[in-house]
């Protein structure tokens, strides 16, 4: 059960109180009714799902109810930023990449690499 | 509301009883509520509008005379009036741009009190409840067992657990057991 | 290939069981294969066993970074069954339920395919109206499923309460009976002999870092841990790990991966006959041949690689299996783990061609790749010795997210009104 | 008596307290505070068990919960028993009734002890390679053999009687563990005025100090000294300490786990009392120190009863008073095993010998078992044992070969070293390193805010594990940001330091030989089959692992996986870090469902949402359905009524009378601000900034993807306030809908979003005579056809209480809803009902609504729609704005699938035969003779017997639908074929003109 940072609470609270949103910075244009059939595709599904940095949007729906982005490494779950949104997407070139100390519980066992 | 229309009245938890040695459970008089929805600049009008500062730090309240207004969000207050006043009015004479809706029978509310007052509702809800991380007068939304509740710290040992109706039973029948708990 | 049988066991007995030989080999990779299949799970090697069984080409490798059988195929319950509403669902599920029944034959491997059952449980009018879809629709294209009332379920599988003070009462079910579970290292390691006995090379510990292209944009190999491999093809069967590899040669698919949780209780004596699943309070629960009641939870909320998730997903499952079963209230759980799905925006499996040339990729199973995998293999198989999707498989094509012609097996069970 | 090994003068227990208890029928005597595995030691038992593939005699091996062995059925009465309880963890209870489990007859005499005989047969993974053939055996014969073979325990048939209890817990430091190093640790974090939970699974504290006696601490025999600072740290406000309480999960951010058995051990525990109570922890730092465990010897037949642990038998003998044999041998690679035979030589036991298969033992410990008369042969292994239902001798050689001497003894003790219990911080994925010099693998990389001391950190000098757990005491205080000081730092004194251990197979035991060298007892894991599974190709330990189940039972691998580990590396010949290590999954010991779920039980299971008018519905025989986690009264049958009769009687009513239909689940949100028709425009198809206040109109609302999402009336109460209303189980996710839209795209429009579903009661009287029922109730509104047309809202009050009126209807009749605060609910719907039954009117319920809405042509999204129908498939594309330049799915609908000819639409269908009433989900074909696989046409998505019409009425999904007005289809049932023919939506009052009364 993670714990998440709220930026709009101020607060660390429980997973329970929130609801996942998927990819943020994933901005719906403006002129829709223009857009191709590729564009529609990849504005609505089409994803990186990457192994390491997501951006992603939460959404404190049993706190304050306000939408808000993530930085968080999908190798380790851990949290690197939280922001509200609108907030430009932050660069965390500064932050660590992948913590590399972190390990999956697929790299744990097997035979060692 | 008149006196007439209170005969007619049939609240969800009106015949409810629970607690235990160390926690009670009572369920709270009928109140008028209103979820108060306004940008920051009407946040002056508004709180003159219901007599009341409403507050702007998060998970803050204000309480005077019987009347409550408790931040759930950045732009959302609950405005609570155990007196049964017209929030709805008082919040349309501020003349600021907002959005109140009467949610004066959506919402119950459940008065947990006692020294394993606490202890009780975290048997359902994961925030911190130590004194140092939930003094007196904070507020939230948040989550109790599989219902979602606003909650406030009343005292030290007195908690006001709001919910919507249809989920009261089951936010009592939960507080029973976790008062029961409490007490061993 | 050394064949199993009993009296291979007694023979070997004799010998002090010292005569088994190794299932499959370790072999050093080669300059180039014809073909390269990334991930080494049942799909993998079982499209490579297919490859050289089936379509003649043995010049195969399945490249896996840990060790065969590790990923989804090794952590899921091991569910098997073909009632799916789709016809391209269909197809696919009972294609693969046709090979589950003869495949320890066919690999000379006991699998364990056990056509136990497969109870899908009915709540209300509406699951009611959807499963009933789903027998006709089953019926009418040659699959098993029949609608069971309760006292028929009950008696099928007799631990259900089926009281009418449930919170949610049982009002039917639905019930393929050639639906049941498999022993799913069995699957793994049963095709990894058979490839490996027709010449396919089975490289573990072997993960790929990229995927080399030519000036036609055709694919030349894989770069890896342990160096450059050469391919002509290159299939790529890597469940939660695919948009990793396939963001390799630069092609975004529509995943999402999550962690899928599932657990096991204490082995106990034999109670509980079949598969029973349930949609609406969310469970899914079997006893394995050991005795462990295996139940799959649901996934978290959130992309993630770790393989690990929180434990309220566990505790929402268990709350729905005691509310089924309040007996097990007093059983324990023995082990949790988790995998990674990769789920699709319509959770239908993806299986065709890429935009890249020779590159092929086979993904998006979600949380129902297990029982696909003889099926998904056998046509991911002709896939890539083809060129073009075989009929069965022709609808799992990646263009329909462009097009809009989703196999919308969830959105169609719909929701409550 | 409590049993003659009971040695008097030893142990901690009160002899006058005693307590009753049956094994297998018999009935014991024990000491209150004795498990069940020291009371029957101290009556001379030993089997206890068959183990789970060769069925062959156990006993106990250890005194903790890594007993593979012991497992028994622990009951209290019938309904409160328990499978596959560790008898080295079970408290005694005066009543409790233990039973032995997976043998039949008897235990001594179980005829499932052929498969020992059979065992050859039975190698790892034997059942891979046989039972193939005939094709249908495997299920029919061979599985059922081996499913009842297999298992342990039987489960219980009877629902659970007991309750258990959940708690959230915050604290700064939880500490794990109250052994030396733990109550250290908590101690020096509790100082610092940090809120410290300290937790231990045992029933007190001391941890390795139960058995270690040669211990002293702040100059007090360990033990005590552990209950001295319990008692300490239970005086402080600031500390909570909980026993016989295993954390057993380390998840994410610091979330940790905990079960605490509440009443297990007692007699008659509390009504009131849960069972047992799980703990979900959130603490800004942990303290890991859970100790080690130590391992058994791996040699030929050393599993028998008799066969035990060194450490649990000096647990047995310090802690319980009991010996665990008269004539006792020691097979060790370690110090530890020694400090046992010396307590247990004190206590007045004879020890046949210390066999050590070291050549040059700790120094210490040689002289004292010198001094102490005890026979030590070094360079010497234990290669065999001898005796049936226990153990009667051992096997003695010089190691290399030699003659084998047999030693008689009636009990053996074993060790081969202490492996450190990394399982949380494991669990915490933080990454683990091996230790070559001590051949263990130590924490290394720490992923979460937490840290490890004493012997799980390999911390193995007493006052070094001390000071290192003074030290995280503080730090983790620190960290977790309390300021403070620790003034405490206990001095510990042990009497020998400990050297010794090894892995993996014992001499005997090796490469080449074929014996029965135990690794995993529970699954009769031997060291042959672990070479074995090498052979067969099996390199990565996963597969090893697989391939032979070691380190699957029940203890998952406490004992078994160094032991496997190294068997596996010689057989490798690779080192053991290569060879990897099986992944430590949560729980640490296996935890009770019951435990897990806590409260969410009967009605706290789920929440059953129940309107405000439930209780009168209930009352007047309605009977309901559930619509999501709402309870809909579905429809009301009279005495005698069938469900068939009971809605033909409420259908007829409503058309030639009225009906009072109860829509309070109905989602509503009350849309609010300037921008709020802008921002509907965007949400729904519809074009809404149209809608004049007072006016109603039906929407539908699509995802990005074009498809149907959600539909419902909404109505505008004025310029800036629109009451919106959505399906009953829709509501929940609209709202998130819309608030995403708004927040995440939409930020600039002024615009709030209120649910109100729970606000209003919503009361629909549908029917000729609504207006006359209602009129006289209400005031403040004009109820006349002109000024309250269909599709209008008002605002006034009913029986002196506000409402907002609806004219509005699902049935194709005049109607009206009436929304009342929701407290008032029962009493407006009572005023109505007294004016309405006078008349003949009828309450009605769901089914009814169905039935009616369903002849008028009017879809329920859900039901007639599944997440693939986009609007024109559902006939309501006159729903679609073609004016928009925006709404959310106006692109989704362009895509080339959606607009494709031979889309699936919406159309009527009617059987030939007006009585035949299709089943919903039915499917359509053209041909009704084509061969299966069959090319469906569509499906029935509704379907009733319409009273009012005279006969049966359906929707279906047809492909290219409409385009097949007037044509012949066929439903194939199992029974029969049933011809359909294809129609409009409009069954009844095809003109329209009811609606307007």
């Amino acid at each position: 059960m993670l714990l998440i940072h709220c930026p709009y609470c101020g607060e660390d609270r429980s997973e329970l109180e929130f609801r996942g949103a998927g990819d943020a910075h994933i901005a719906r244009p403006t002129n829709m009714a223009d857009i191709s059939d590729a564009e529609f595709e990849a504005f609505f599904f089409l994803r990186q799902n990457p192994k390491g940095i997501i951006y992603e949007r939460w959404r404190h729906i049993h706190g304050c109810g306000r939408f808000f982005n993530a930085v968080r490494d999908t190798v380790s779950d851990r949290f690197i930023k939280t922001y509200k949104a609108g907030e430009p997407k932050p660069d965390i070139n500064a932050a660590p990449a992948t913590d590399a100390k972190v390990e999956t519980y697929e790299a744990l066992e097997g035979d060692a690499r | 509301m008149a006196d007439q229309t209170q005969a007619l009245r049939r609240e969800p938890l009106a015949n409810a009883h629970g607690g235990s040695g160390g926690v009670r459970l009572t369920p709270a008089k009928p109140a008028s509520r209103i979820s108060l929805r306004a940008r920051a600049d009407a946040v002056g009008a508004l709180s003159s509008a219901l007599g009341l500062d409403l507050p702007i730090r998060p998970s803050a309240s204000a309480i005077s005379n019987g009347r409550m207004a408790l931040w759930l969000g950045p732009d959302e207050w609950l405005v609570i009036d155990e007196n049964g006043a017209d929030l709805m009015a008082a919040a349309a004479s501020a003349g600021a741009m907002h959005s109140a809706t009467d949610v004066s029978h959506r919402n119950t509310a459940i008065i947990v009190s006692g020294p394993g007052a606490a202890t009780a509702i975290n048997s359902g809800c994961p925030q911190d409840l130590s004194l140092k991380a939930c003094p007196v007068g904070k507020c939230s939304r948040t989550i109790f067992g599989k219902a979602e509740i606003v909650l406030l710290r009343m005292s030290e040992d007195t908690f006001r657990v709001e919910c919507w109706r249809s989920f009261s039973p089951f936010v009592f029948g939960l507080l029973a057991e976790g008062a029961e708990d409490a007490a061993q | 290939m050394q064949k199993y049988s009993i009296f291979a066991v007694v023979r070997e007995a004799m010998r002090g069981n010292k005569g088994w030989k190794a299932q499959w080999t370790s072999p050093e990779p080669r300059k180039e294969y014809d073909v390269i299949i990334i991930g080494g799970g049942g799909h993998g090697l079982g499209a490579a066993y297919y490859l050289a069984k089936e379509h003649g080409i043995t010049n195969v490798a399945v490249l896996e970074k840990g060790w065969i059988g590790g990923g989804n195929t090794g952590r899921n319950t091991t569910i098997i069954r073909s009632n799916y509403l789709y016809e391209e669902s269909m197809d696919i599920y009972e294609h693969a339920l046709k090979l589950w029944e003869g495949l320890s034959q066919d690999l000379n491997y006991n699998v364990m395919y056990s056509p136990r059952g497969v109870m899908m449980l009915s709540h209300s009018v509406h699951d009611q109206q959807s499963f009933k879809r789903h027998v006709n629709a089953n019926r009418l294209y040659g699959i098993d499923n029949e609608w069971m009332t309760p006292e028929q379920a009950k008696a099928y599988c007799p631990p259900l309460d089926i009281s009418k003070s449930a919170r949610y009462p049982i009002n039917g079910a639905a019930l393929q009976r050639r639906g049941g579970t498999a022993r799913h290292d069995a699957v793994a390691w049963g095709y990894a002999r058979g490839a490996s006995d027709r010449g396919v090379h089975i490289i573990q510990n072997c993960e790929v870092t990229g995927i080399r292209r030519g000036p036609d944009g055709a694919v030349l190999g894989v770069e890896t841990n342990r160096g450059f491999i050469g391919a002509k093809k290159i299939g790529v069967s890597a469940a939660g790990h695919t948009s990793v590899v396939m963001n390799m040669a630069d092609v975004r698919v529509p995943l999402q991966s999550s962690p899928l949780q599932a657990l096991v209780s204490e082995p106990l004596k034999p109670i509980f006959p079949c598969v029973v699943m349930s949609n609406t309070v969310h469970a899914y629960i079997s006893q394995s041949d050991k005795g462990e009641l295996v139940i799959g939870a649901g996934t978290d909320q959130y992309n993630s690689y770790s393989q690990t998730g929180g434990i309220q997903i566990i505790t929402h499952t268990l709350d729905a299996i005691c509310e089924l079963f309040p007996m097990f209230r007093r059983v324990k759980m023995m082990r949790q783990w988790g995998g990674i799905v990769d789920n699709t925006p319509d959770r239908s499996a993806i299986q065709g061609v890429t935009p890249v040339k020779n590159l092929f990729v086979n993904c998006g199973w979600g949380t129902g790749g297990f029982k696909a995998t003889p099926g998904s293999a056998h046509l991911f198989a002709h896939l890539i010795a083809r060129g073009e999707p075989h009929r069965l498989a022709a609808g799992l094509t990646l263009d329909r997210f462009r097009t809009g012609r989703l196999i919308d097996e969830a959105a169609a069970a719909a929701v409550a009104h | 008596m409590s049993g003659a090994n009971r040695i008097t003068g030893k142990g901690r227990l009160t002899p006058a307290r005693t307590v009753r208890f049956t094994f297998d029928g018999k009935s014991y005597t024990a000491l209150q505070g004795d498990t069940v595995a020291s009371a029957l030691l101290a009556h001379g038992v030993h089997l206890l068990g068959r183990s789970f593939k060769y069925h062959r005699p156990r006993g106990i091996l250890s005194a903790g919960p890594e007993e593979p062995n012991a497992l028994l059925d622990i009951s209290r009465d019938s309904a409160r028993r328990q499978p596959n309880v560790r008898a080295s963890v079970q408290e005694v209870f005066d009543g409790m009734k233990a039973e032995s489990q997976n043998r039949w007859p008897s235990l001594s005499f179980d005829i499932g002890g052929i498969n020992n005989l059979m065992s050859p047969f039975f190698g790892a993974g034997f059942y891979y390679k046989t039972f193939m053939w005939p094709k249908k055996a495997w299920h029919s014969i061979y599985e059922p053999f081996i499913r009842r073979a297999a298992g342990l325990g039987v489960a219980p048939t009877e629902a659970d009687p007991d309750h258990y209890a959940g708690r959230y817990a915050h604290c700064d430091v939880l500490v794990v563990g109250a052994g030396v190093s733990g109550l250290s640790a908590a101690l020096a974090a509790a100082e610092t005025g940090a809120e410290v939970m300290l937790v231990d699974e045992q029933p007190e504290a001391g941890g390795a100090l139960h058995f270690d006696a040669g211990v002293t601490i702040d100059g007090q025999p360990g033990y005590d000294w552990a209950q001295a600072t319990v008692a300490r740290l239970q005086a402080m406000d600031n500390v909570k300490v909980l026993t016989r309480t295993t954390a057993f999960g380390y998840y994410n951010h610091n979330f940790v786990a905990l079960v605490e058995r509440v009443t297990d051990h007692l007699a008659s525990p509390d009504r009131h009392t849960a069972r047992e109570r799980m703990w979900q922890v959130r603490a800004k730092r942990v303290i890991v120190a859970a100790g080690a465990i130590e391992r058994h010897m791996v040699f030929a037949n050393n599993d028998r009863p008799g066969i035990m642990l060194a450490s649990a038998a000096r647990t047995f003998i310090n802690h319980f008073g009991v010996a665990v044999g008269s004539k006792i041998g020691v097979y060790t690679a370690h110090d530890s095993a020694y400090e046992a035979a010396f307590d247990l030589r004190r206590a007045g036991v004879s020890i046949a010998a210390i066999v050590d298969t070291r050549d040059n033992p700790g120094t210490g410990v040689l002289a004292e078992a010198r001094s102490l008369g005890i026979d030590v042969l070094t360079g010497h292994s234990v290669t065999d044992t001898s005796g049936k239902l226990r153990v009667s001798a051992m096997h003695v050689t010089r190691n290399g070969g030699g003659a084998v001497r047999k030693i008689p003894v009636d009990a053996l003790i074993v060790s081969s070293g202490w492996t450190p219990s990394v399982h949380l911080f494991s669990q915490s994925r933080g990454k683990l390193r091996f230790d070559a010099a001590t051949q263990r693998f130590l924490p290394d990389t720490y992923a979460q805010n937490m840290v490890c001391v004493g012997a799980c950190n390999g911390t193995d000098d007493l006052q070094a594990a001390i000071d290192e757990a003074v030290s995280a005491g503080v730090s983790m205080a620190r960290e977790a940001g309390i300021d403070g000081s620790a003034s405490t730092t206990p001095r510990g004194e042990a009497r020998f330091a400990w050297t010794g251990g090894m892995l993996g197979a014992g001499e005997g035991a090796g490469a080449d030989t074929t014996v029965k060298a135990f690794i995993d007892f529970q699954h009769d894991v031997c060291a042959k089959d672990i070479r074995l599974a090498v052979r067969e190709g099996m390199h990565s330990i996963e597969h090893i692992k697989r391939f032979t189940t070691n380190g699957m039972a029940s203890d998952q691998g406490k004992l078994s996986n160094m032991h496997g580990l190294a068997i596996a590396a010689e057989a490798l010949d690779r080192p053991i870090p290569q060879v990897g290590l099986t992944t430590f999954r949560q729980p640490y010991t296996p935890v009770t469902f019951g435990a897990l779920i806590s409260h969410s039980r009967g009605d706290l299971f789920d929440p059953a949402r129940k309107t405000p008018m439930h209780a009168w519905e209930e009352a007047h025989g309605a009977e309901f359905e559930d619509v999501g986690n709402w309870k809909r009264a579905w429809y009301y049958p009279r005495a005698g009524e069938t469900m068939h009769e009971a809605v033909n009687r409420e259908c007829r009513t409503v058309r030639t009378v009225a009906g009072v239909f109860d829509a309070s689940t109905l989602g509503k949100i009350e849309v609010v601000g300037p921008d709020a028709a802008a921002f509907l425009n965007l949400m729904y198809t519809n074009a809404w900034d149209t809608l004049k206040p007072g006016r109603c109109r039906y929407g539908i609302m699509t995802r990005e993807d074009g498809f149907v999402y959600d539909d419902g009336v909404v109505g505008r109460l004025a310029e800036d306030r629109f009451h919106v209303t959505t399906t009953t189980g829709g509501a929940p996710r609209v709202l998130q809908h819309m608030e995403d839209y708004l927040q995440t795209e939409f930020p600039h429009l002024n615009v709030w979003l209120t649910s109100t579903t729970e606000q209003w009661a919503v009361i629909a009287v549908q029917g000729p005579k609504a207006r006359e029922i209602l009129a006289p109730l209400v005031e403040g509104i004009d109820m006349s056809p002109e000024s309250m047309p269909h599709m209008s809202v008002a605002e006034g009050k009913i029986c002196g209480v506000p409402t907002r009126l609806f004219r509005m209807s699902f049935t194709g009749d005049m109607g009206f809803e009436v929304n009342v605060p929701a407290d008032y609910g029962q009493a407006i719907w009572e005023a109505i009902w007294a004016r309405a039954e006078p008349m003949g009117a009828c309450v009605y319920g769901t089914e009814t609504m169905h039935v009616l809405r369903a002849e008028k042509g009017y879809i329920i999204v859900g039901q007639d729609t599944d997440g693939t129908v986009t609007p024109e498939d559902a006939g309501v594309g006159w729903a679609v704005s073609k004016k928009k330049t925006d709404f959310v799915g106006i692109r989704g609908l362009k895509r080339p699938d959606l607009v494709k000819e031979g889309r699936k639409q919406l159309v009527g269908i009617t059987t030939k035969d007006p009585h035949v009433v299709l089943e919903e989900g039915a499917q359509v074909v053209a041909d009704p003779n084509q061969p299966k696989p069959m090319t469906m046409l569509g499906h029935v998505t509704s379907s009733y017997w319409s009273e009012n019409c005279g006969r049966s009425i359906a929707f279906a999904l047809i492909a290219g639908g409409r385009a097949k007005m007037g044509q012949t289809l066929y439903v194939p049932m199992p029974d029969r074929t049933i011809p359909v023919e294809v129609t409009d939506l409009v069954f009844f009052d095809k003109e329209g003109g009811r609606i307007n009364g």
